[in-house]
């Protein structure tokens, strides 16, 4: 979180969070992952109704009209929701939302965004396809010219909460250039393959994409023309990621830090010996790091400043080789309490290490940094 | 005695007619993933070396072993590798609860269960470590009182590996609350499956269910099956703790098999990479090959430390420093796994992959926990090892029962 | 007051028509490699500055700065990248000992010297650590003894950075030996090139001669030049201490440019590769993406820390954390810069190579030390920050004199 | 050191550390380096006159005839030579006195060999071609057949101690296979250049061919058949530069030891911190390992393993990355002290950090364990 958050984003911080432990706390989260309910309609819509699927949007377009001030809030959003590993989509239906807004069709921002923006219905964008394509440069699946539309035909993999999205966001080329369409997801010819998951509550699954035809009206932009849009997703996307692992590592080293005082050995309190106190020092050095990071990015986006490309992967890069080592260090604080089952640690775990590969792990942005930079 | 070249070709030829080898594409063999039904497996393979005499081959003859050097076990751990062996016996059975009633135990005791242990009749636990005791073993708030017939327990202890599934425990008490932390203890030996104790089974942060509590009421126990003597349980701790670092560090001469994968074996890795189509890579390359050199250079240590040991050039505690050494290895071995998995470590298809590099990943500190932390053996490798002044500890010189202490965690 | 936007105009405009603009291929300024002859070239620059109105823009006017928030002198510092600037001025000058008797100075000695570093005219040193002293600052030996008059030092410091060609220091000596070790300090200054005092040069570990070692003898030193009170010189050093993290640390207002690369900038281990041949090498690639990446999360959270400590959501001493992240950034570097230079770094030719990978390297843990160690900073932040308890020292409480210590290092 | 050494090998052990203490202290090696004097001759020829020249070379060739075993020993006079940052060309005379001894003419063995031996001349090998390229797989100078011999051109970079060399050998190729050549540094044509280096006292160079013709009697083993020689030189010097290593790190790791038992701040011995405790921990462990992947790779070379090749190449892939490491963090323990020319730390630190590359850095040697392991 920053230091120096307005009024109004400390009010919309507060009953953030508010809200997640009163809806949404750990207990919820467990039993979730027990059923493997992903998550409840009901409280999403309610989490909709506290705007956090509108902050993207235009007012016209039934959104809250931040503007480009929008993306700080749905940091915010995002690091309160990693501080409770929370389920929910946040991140596909932000950047489906966000783009819908900007590129969407008179139709698709009238019929589509409404109910999405309500938290009523979800969606999911279709970009990945299988490991380590986290690049625009990757997408190969092409769409083709067909009479009155467009013919789809590939796999897209792993993509988040595809399993009862409504809609797919899907990023493809039409010949060689990136174009984007809307498609239902009961499209004739659309099937969704769960994939295991680390993280217990954040579902992925494959998207396959056989000969499936969509009209005109389903393009979102022009064809050929989605380059913008796809990296402004990719930066909206980085951003989120961040945010929610650097609350992850925010709320795990709240706790440790507690039970470091609480916890006695040899008649001492862990939090008295040294060899643990400078492991101390270092997380919270590498903390303060993140949070950094990722509000620079964030700031950068808002801003539509020239290096917000180079600064969410140059956060994301951060966060995905420094969050989930702060976070071993805090199960080894633990003890063997800390790789049990029941102790919350691992759900935080499990969070992070997954934001560590979606949307790319810290290598692969240190070569997209490289190209970025012209090294 | 029969030399060991001859002892090898013996070895072998035995093993090739008598154990299951294993497929060349077996999983390795995982502490982390025993099941109950492995238990019986077990005392089958056990008995089967036991009846052909190569069981215990570094125990006394008169305890059911065969007298032989340490030499001789090294040479039919390593013939045993292709095959099915009763690895489960190794930890805590017979490399560090054999050893330490070997060393400590009554003559009667050792008659009783050393042979037992080694024909495969009893598989044992360790009862030691407290929901409320973290690093500080001695800190054990298990009571002990002796109502003039029996000690009569009350606690919990934990982390205790296969206890639902083993036969006996050997289990540390307090026994005087008023003497100093380390002067009230007693080591106790306990049959596990009897009234007074309940064993439940503890889900691990993977998801895989495999250490267990234990809750004594009432649990009594008769003084013959004190070990060592009362109120000096903590000299048996620290023999149990010094064959558990050989044993963890890879140098205890009483496992008959390797408990982990070949030292050298970077197969899963392999495979992991493979499966991500990504053998080729340059950077996967330097990864595997990496891990590769840590594990060579891990097991030249153990045998370099077993040596310096022996020749008293390094104090008994130099163990320590093969628990950090692999410790930290399995850290870096988990680190590599899920660069080397990439998407495969946190979201995979079920049909084609288990997502084992994620789940490990996710279990990664046990590595550093497991056998005593990382942070005790540094501990024990600077104070005894290099000789530095000990920790400041508040808890000296003072009755137990006064010392500042966590409350009981259930 | 001028807004922002416009003094950014002016200062641009300004530094344009008046400094020497740097070759784009410029070395970065680097503090370890001052030439004695760089002082003079920089009292020029700084009263170039001054004249114009730029210098010491965060200082109150009545002291000769101009009295600005620090946005100005971060768009100062910006704009002024490009040109030759007077960074000798920078540390400990302007951004320690400055703000140091501004805190804590008599009126008579802020009017006498603050103006004069700000207009160029006076080059300060800290006579701070000493030979025998290790990390604890406030065991020095260096004696202070009042003879009536004045206050007599006898003893050694060492470290002080460019003593040889600065004009005064400020020097931290114990005047009470009865007191415990932090209640018998003063803080003095003095001119540094007088009867009393030899400066001595110290060659680095890569060859390079920059620090400085004092001897006092008999250096008779006027009450009046005492800052703050007799025996409570600690409480000034906390105050130079603090300075100096926020200035090590990069969130210092008072320096007039920056005394380092610019945060993102690269371009020297671009080179390096480059001269390596392996600038297309991915491996080399990745490693210079990571360096950007350290360097500008660095710099990040430098913004994030000083704000932090404006909001008072972060104690004073948060500076540390920036010490800590960039003595750690330090060392990735350089051992970045010794794989990207590979034989480059340890067998050059003179005549295509300067070798400095390697000798960077060899001076590598001044990363660590400079500007007090890690160790210290990792002290400060467990303590200070997160509100953990103090290490036992085993020098409270009692009288200096009868503290352990170390023998006098010559 | 091993802990098993035989009663020979210990006594050989300490008349090397006693002769080295004796005649070659650190204060020497400073003024050695203030000099650029190299190392003193006569010094040397004392050296050779313990054997140190001669312990990989047959009876029959003048040498002690230790067989397999003189590795072995070689190891032990280079860990007590790192122990004290000795000058001295060992690792490139011992190269060169084993190869001639192996497969070199009668004239070489007869004529060469004698003087390398006693210590009265010199003897370096030129392998590599420019950086990373300590694989005989990189050699790619040519030997070209003439009449009545051959002409080679090429360069070779860098050189141990070729200055001062008397013999040049050379790992070219010819019509593509390895061959190695021995050639007088007075040839016409060879032209040697000191390169600037690191180590203070140990000199590189880089040697030029230019159009140098050689007889066949030049020849070292047959055309196209050096492979296994060069194969075993890798080795040998692989190993020489780890034991080297290991002995330094061991010695500084001794001294460092002292100092924190001695050293007092905040009136305690540095050694009774916690966090300083924990890191003379970490470094005893890696120490270990050092010393225990050089014994295993001497040993496996000793005894002809089948897997000497990787067992070299895997204790240099770990020495490089652990040894300099062990010797910073010493730095850091002595504080700034360390940091200074006058202190005997960085003699060390710069003998290992140039160790860690010569002959190949750690990544080259892991790329080269995973083609020997067809990984």
């Amino acid at each position: 979180m920053d230091f120096d958050l307005t009024e109004e984003q400390q009010l919309f911080a507060d009953t953030s969070r508010r809200f997640l432990a009163d809806e949404c706390d750990l207990d919820v989260v467990r039993s979730l992952a027990e059923t493997g309910a992903g998550f409840p309609g009901a409280w999403w819509r309610r989490a909709a109704a506290l705007g956090w699927l509108s902050l993207l949007v235009d007012e016209d377009a039934g959104g809250l009209g931040l503007g480009s001030e929008g993306v700080l809030y749905l940091g915010i959003v995002a690091e309160e929701m990693g501080r409770m590993v929370s389920p929910g989509p946040l991140l596909p239906c932000s950047v489906v939302a966000a783009t819908l807004s900007r590129s969407g069709t008179g139709e698709q921002r009238s019929t589509t965004l409404p109910p999405l923006l309500a938290g009523e219905e979800t969606a999911c964008w279709c970009f990945a396809e299988g490991g380590r394509s986290w690049s625009a440069d990757a997408v190969t699946m092409e769409a083709e010219r067909v009479a009155g539309g467009y013919r789809l035909r590939g796999e897209k993999s792993p993509v988040e909460a595809a399993a009862g999205a409504r809609h797919l966001l899907v990023t493809v080329r039409c010949n060689g250039q990136l174009t984007q369409f809307l498609v239902p997801a009961d499209a004739a010819g659309v099937s969704i393959e769960p994939l295991e998951g680390l993280d217990l509550v954040r579902p992925f699954a494959r998207v396959r994409f056989d000969e499936v035809e969509v009209g005109e009206a389903s393009l979102v932009g022009a064809e050929g023309a989605a380059a913008e849009d796809v990296e402004r997703q990719i930066q909206m996307g980085l951003a989120v990621c961040c945010a929610e692992s650097a609350g992850a590592v925010a709320r795990v080293f709240e706790f440790t830090l507690e039970w470091a005082f609480e916890r006695y050995s040899f008649g001492r309190p862990l939090a008295s010996y040294q060899a643990l106190k400078h492991r101390f020092a270092d997380m919270k050095t590498y903390l303060e790091g993140c949070h950094a990071t990722t509000s620079a990015a964030l700031h950068a986006i808002a801003g539509g400043a020239g290096d917000s490309a180079l600064l969410a992967r140059v956060a994301k890069a951060f966060i995905g080789d420094f969050a989930p080592g702060i976070i071993q260090d805090c199960v080894q604080m633990h003890g063997g309490i800390g790789v049990t089952w029941d102790h919350d640690i691992h759900l935080y775990l499990r969070r992070v290490a997954t934001n560590r590969v979606m949307l790319g792990t810290p290598r692969e942005h240190r070569a997209g940094i490289a190209d970025l930079m012209a090294l | 005695m029969e030399s060991l070249e001859a002892f090898r070709q013996r070895a072998r030829a035995w093993l090739a007619d008598n154990l299951p080898r294993l497929p060349p594409d077996a999983e390795p063999w995982n502490a982390m993933r025993v099941a109950p039904g492995d238990a019986d497996r077990a005392r089958t393979l056990q008995k089967t070396l036991f009846d052909a005499g190569f069981a215990g081959l570094c125990f006394p003859e008169e305890y059911g072993g065969r007298g032989l050097p340490r030499e001789y076990q090294a040479v039919f751990t390593e013939e045993s590798r292709p095959y099915e062996m009763p690895l489960l016996f190794n930890t805590p059975t017979l490399t560090i609860i054999a050893p330490t009633i070997l060393d400590m135990g009554t003559e009667e005791q050792k008659r009783r269960h050393l042979p037992a242990m080694i024909r495969g009749d009893e598989l044992w636990v360790q009862f030691m470590s407290e929901p409320s005791g973290g690093s500080d073993l001695a800190g054990v708030i298990t009571s002990a009182a002796f109502d003039g017939a029996n000690y009569v327990l009350n606690g919990s202890k934990i982390w205790s590996s296969y206890a639902s599934f083993s036969d006996y425990a050997i289990c540390l008490a307090r026994t005087d609350w008023d003497a100093v932390k380390h002067r009230g203890l007693t080591m106790f030996m306990m049959k596990i499956h009897q009234p007074g104790i309940t064993v439940n089974r503890i889900r691990q942060s993977d998801g895989n269910v495999e250490f267990c509590q234990e809750f004594f009421d009432d649990l009594a126990v008769p003084p013959e099956h004190v070990i060592g003597k009362v109120n000096d349980g903590w000299t048996v701790a620290q023999r149990l703790l010094f064959h558990e670092r050989s044993a963890t560090g890879g140098s205890s001469p009483y496992a008959s098999g390797t408990a982990g994968r070949r030292r050298e074996d970077i197969d899963d890795l392999v495979r992991l990479a493979r499966a991500a189509g990504r053998a080729d890579d340059p950077h996967i390359r330097d990864l595997l090959a990496e891990v590769h050199v840590l594990q060579t250079v891990q097991g030249q240590t153990a045998e370099r430390v077993v040596a310096g040991i022996a020749a008293e050039a390094l104090p008994a505690t130099a163990g320590a420093l093969l628990r950090l050494f692999t410790g930290l290895n399995g850290l870096r071995r988990n680190d590599i796994a899920i660069e080397i998995a990439n998407t495969d470590a946190v979201a995979w298809d079920a049909r084609t992959s288990d997502g084992d590099a994620g789940k490990a990943y996710v279990f990664r500190q046990a590595w550093c926990l497991g056998g005593g932390s990382t942070e005790m053996q540094r501990n024990i490798i600077s104070e005894r090892v290099l000789g530095m002044p000990r920790e400041p500890a508040a808890d000296r010189g003072i009755p137990f029962k006064d010392v500042r202490r966590n409350a009981p965690i259930k």
